[in-house]
């Protein structure tokens, strides 16, 4: 089996074993026939297919509860589909053992719609903890740290605990943590919904430069701007299902 | 794990404590008042079934030699009740010594006139026999009552049952108050932690997402546990060994209540104090990690 | 506030018990346990108070009459002593009724032998005198012996002191230990609850933010630390009535221990009823009010 | 005084009670020489004078930690200045006792940039609470409710609980909750920063409204195109101070 075989490489490496999970394989999101209904009847992804390969820039747009965020939480494994196949690097979900979870995790990094920060964490200790549950040593983690905080324009802020930053200084501090052990996937679920344009474009900046040095890179968005200007794939959502999925595609949500 | 990550898991938890601020302190002072609660009882459990042993020791077989026994016969009595297996030890008092003890317990009204009985005195001779168990007094009263020159055994046959009655009463109320008492705190202990972190939930299924596994995240909590129980038994194991041997030098030397015998503080304390630190580690950390357990299936 | 205000704090405050689900059931359990605990104790203790009253009730002064004494003089004796403020009753017990009693009390093995003294009775006649109080028995017997015609008036002194001193100890103990229990319980109730509301901290903030007044805040919580209270309550008060009741039945009718004389329960485990229903209510009320008191700084 | 004679005027009327504060005055909000310096030595708002008039509708626009949120905070008295005097209304809110504090909370619907929803309520309930407050009768309460929620288009989700919604979804129960008691001054944080544009210009739609119908309307923002679509007051804020307050202004943070 494809799922035994690769566990086994991974448990014998030593370093950056997390890693793993992605290398061979160029598709790296497959949904097939995937459909999501929650508890309450909702049905928020609707036999949906939608692949994704290595080294991809992808928006995800729709309107408000088009089922974005579904989607998105289905890869990492927050939600798991009601019915349909999701396969992360050729690895079915379905198969994947509980334990090994944690380790499909470090390889995607996620902005998350509400933040998700600890706060009982400083900023510095929560873009730590990813690196600290690799084990990494302390002088490593502190570098990358400073290196990602530069990146996002809060080094100044390290010491702070999420509730004593402003709204957009809280998702920025999610972006670093995102992107702060290289995973080769990053799923961002509007990362720019509380900054200000600038700023959302010194995001984009980042994110397209990981994206050119191999991270593939899938951003819901709202934001029609930065679609538009900076055109890539589009995958449209109404409604839970795939209405649209076109390479330079535009916002197209228009008044 | 890497050693790194050991070190790293118990800073982790100690200075969780710390940021969980005041919900720490809910925690260690449940933590302490119950076990100040079930140490005050483990003392007074051992002191009281102490008692209950004396009461318990006096039980005593007197064996009435008849009047016209020899003192060969008596001997001979002397050697056979020695023979009975559960014997511990034999007394004999002669009929004039009886008489004196007699007189000192009689209540001092009535004293002098008993002094009148020196001339024509009517007790017999007595083996006083103790058994190696108070349990056992009536099997060997039993077995003296066969033997040659006897006038009477006598144990109290009517109050013996009573008092063992009592005595076991006494017991086992006083066991079921402390494994229920046991209990209960373990219960509220567990039960506090509980709160404490059911109010982090949020907090543990975030550092799910982020990648940590299952042990990354138990081993702080861990710590936590363990800190919190054993921060929580300092007090109480203060109380109980500083405040006993108070208590017992007051008791004792100061010869208040001097006609009850309570237990030496040396090895009781200790003990107790092992129980209490035992029991704050152990429910601590199972309350932790019993709590932690149904936030990490996600 | 209009009627439908309090209404609607009162489901509100019954909703958050759902709301909050094992949160609630956390809060019960603990002042389930804690009230079963001071229930359990309320009787021990209402027991262990009521042997101390019947063992010191069997305190008496004996008051030996002269041999030389007259009826006449008797008769004076007996009501010079009945004159006394704080004696309750006088009973006389003649010479040869004293030798009988005595003659039963001693064990068995010598009282046969006894039956020699019938001829040259050696005791006294004597006055048994109870007090109203036992503690007043000094007094008393000091104000008897100013009177004639007595030989020696006796009570135990030496072990009356030690009594007094036994039972005064086990009540203060006894106390001690049940308002500790009342109060740690208290503590843990309010401890529990307060962790309860913490986790809610959040959400009290929000209310104020959007306009409600700390009233509109507090009278849920009100309720909510009310019902909680009595939820706790309703198993301690059933397990304290029924199981006392089971347990007198077997104690008495039964003739189990009969010689031991336990409170009946008619009176008692009802006013511990009501005492755990207060202390519920009041903990949980207290308890939550206290506890939602500081979020509402907003 | 003239606090107390408005409270007096306040306790002695039965209905809507609490809109009294605000009768009388033209000057609603009235800040001089604000300053706000938080616990750990940030000053996210420096002395600033901002003046709003009853009836308009005014952007505040800023950089990502410009202190757009403390501005708006101060106003309903979530955060105290540290410096400098607020009038609301022309009341001296330092002069405002503690239990008028929800009095004057009750006439300024905020939209919170992280919503501050109740998680153990449901949509319903969560929007009726601040009618609740009121003590309108519960026909009332039902009535409104589904106005609201109308307006901003969850009418059928109104028995959901906020962590069954989207983000979006969220942020218009917040919206929603902020208009249900008709309050004479709506003050939103960045309350499109989740939603796609065509719901956000339906959410314009509604703000612009109730503007029309009197409410003065405050609204932080980084939606550059709905502050160049729909022109109107633009007060911009830049490390804490402030930059710019212009009528019908631009967004004018361009990349
Ligand atoms: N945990 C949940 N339980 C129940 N229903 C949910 C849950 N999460 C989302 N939903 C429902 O599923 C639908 C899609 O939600 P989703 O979060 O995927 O939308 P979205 O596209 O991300 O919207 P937005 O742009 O507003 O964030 C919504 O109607 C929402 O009400
Ligand atoms: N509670 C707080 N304690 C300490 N500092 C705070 C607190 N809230 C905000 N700050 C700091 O004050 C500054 C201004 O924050 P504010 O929330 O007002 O910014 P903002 O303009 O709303 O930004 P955004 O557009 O990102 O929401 C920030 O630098 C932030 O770090
Ligand atoms: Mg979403
Ligand atoms: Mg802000």
């Amino acid at each position: 089996m494809r799922v035994t075989l690769k566990i086994v490489t991974i448990q014998g490496m030593r370093e950056r074993k997390m890693h793993v999970f992605f290398e061979g394989s160029d598709r790296l999101i497959e949904m097939r026939d995937v459909t999501k209904t929650y508890g309450n009847g909702i049905t928020a992804v609707n036999n949906i297919n939608v692949f994704i390969d290595k080294g991809e820039f992808v928006y995800v747009v729709g309107p408000s509860g088009a089922g974005k965020s579904t989607f998105i939480k289905m890869t990492y494994l927050e939600e798991r589909p009601t019915a349909g196949k999701i396969y992360m690097n050729g690895t079915d979900l379905d198969e994947l053992k509980r334990k090994h979870i944690p380790l499909l995790r470090r390889n995607i990094g996620v902005v998350f719609q509400d933040f998700k920060l600890l706060p009982k964490l400083s900023v510095f200790e929560n873009i730590a903890f990813a690196l600290e549950v690799l084990e990494e040593p302390r002088h490593v983690i502190k570098k990358r740290v400073f290196e990602v905080l530069d990146l996002v324009r809060l080094k100044n802020k390290a010491r702070f605990y999420p509730q004593e930053l402003s709204g957009g200084e809280q998702q920025r501090v999610s972006i670093a943590r995102a992107m702060i052990n290289h995973p080769p996937i990053l799923i961002a679920d509007e990362p720019t919904g509380n900054l200000d344009p600038q700023t959302s474009w010194g995001i984009m900046d980042v994110l397209q430069e990981i994206n050119a040095r191999g991270t593939t890179v899938v951003m819901a968005t709202h934001n029609k701007e930065i679609v538009n200007v900076s055109p890539k794939r589009v995958i449209a959502f109404e409604g839970g299902r795939v209405t649209r999925d076109e390479q330079r595609g535009r916002y197209a949500y228009e008044k | 794990m890497k050693s790194r990550t050991l070190l790293r898991h118990s800073k982790e938890g100690l200075k969780n404590i710390g940021r969980n601020g005041w919900m720490s302190f809910a925690s260690v002072s449940a933590v302490t008042i119950m076990l100040m609660v079930v140490g005050i009882f483990l003392i007074l459990i051992a002191n009281i079934n102490h008692i209950a042993s004396d009461v318990e020791g006096d039980v005593e077989i007197r064996v009435h030699i008849d009047m016209t026994a020899s003192e060969e016969d008596k001997e001979g009595l002397y050697e056979q009740i020695d023979a009975i297996d559960n014997v511990a030890a034999i007394t004999y008092v002669d009929r004039d010594e009886g008489l004196d003890q007699f007189i000192e317990d009689v209540d001092e009204g009535s004293a002098e006139l008993f002094e009148s009985l020196r001339n024509e005195n009517p007790l017999n001779d007595v083996f006083v026999v103790e058994t190696k168990e108070p349990q056992l007094t009536e099997d060997v009263a039993g077995e003296i009552e066969q033997f040659a020159n006897i006038d009477t055994v006598d144990y109290g046959e009517d109050i013996i049952e009573q008092l063992f009655a009592v005595t076991n009463m006494i017991r086992i109320v006083g066991a079921a108050l402390v494994l229920g008492l046991m209990f209960t705190a373990m219960f509220l202990i567990a039960n506090t932690i509980k709160l404490t972190i059911v109010a982090r939930k949020n907090e543990i299924q975030i550092m799910k997402l982020v990648g940590a596994t299952n042990g990354f995240i138990r081993w702080p909590f861990f710590v936590e546990g363990l800190v919190l129980g054993l921060l929580g038994a300092i007090l109480p194991v203060a109380a109980v060994i500083s405040g006993y041997y108070y208590l017992y030098d007051l008791l004792v030397t100061e010869a208040i209540l001097s006609f009850v015998d309570i237990v030496p503080p040396n090895p009781l304390t200790f003990e107790i104090a092992a129980i209490l630190i035992g029991i704050g580690a152990l429910v601590g950390v199972w309350g932790s990690l019993m709590s932690v357990r149904k936030f990490l299936r996600v």
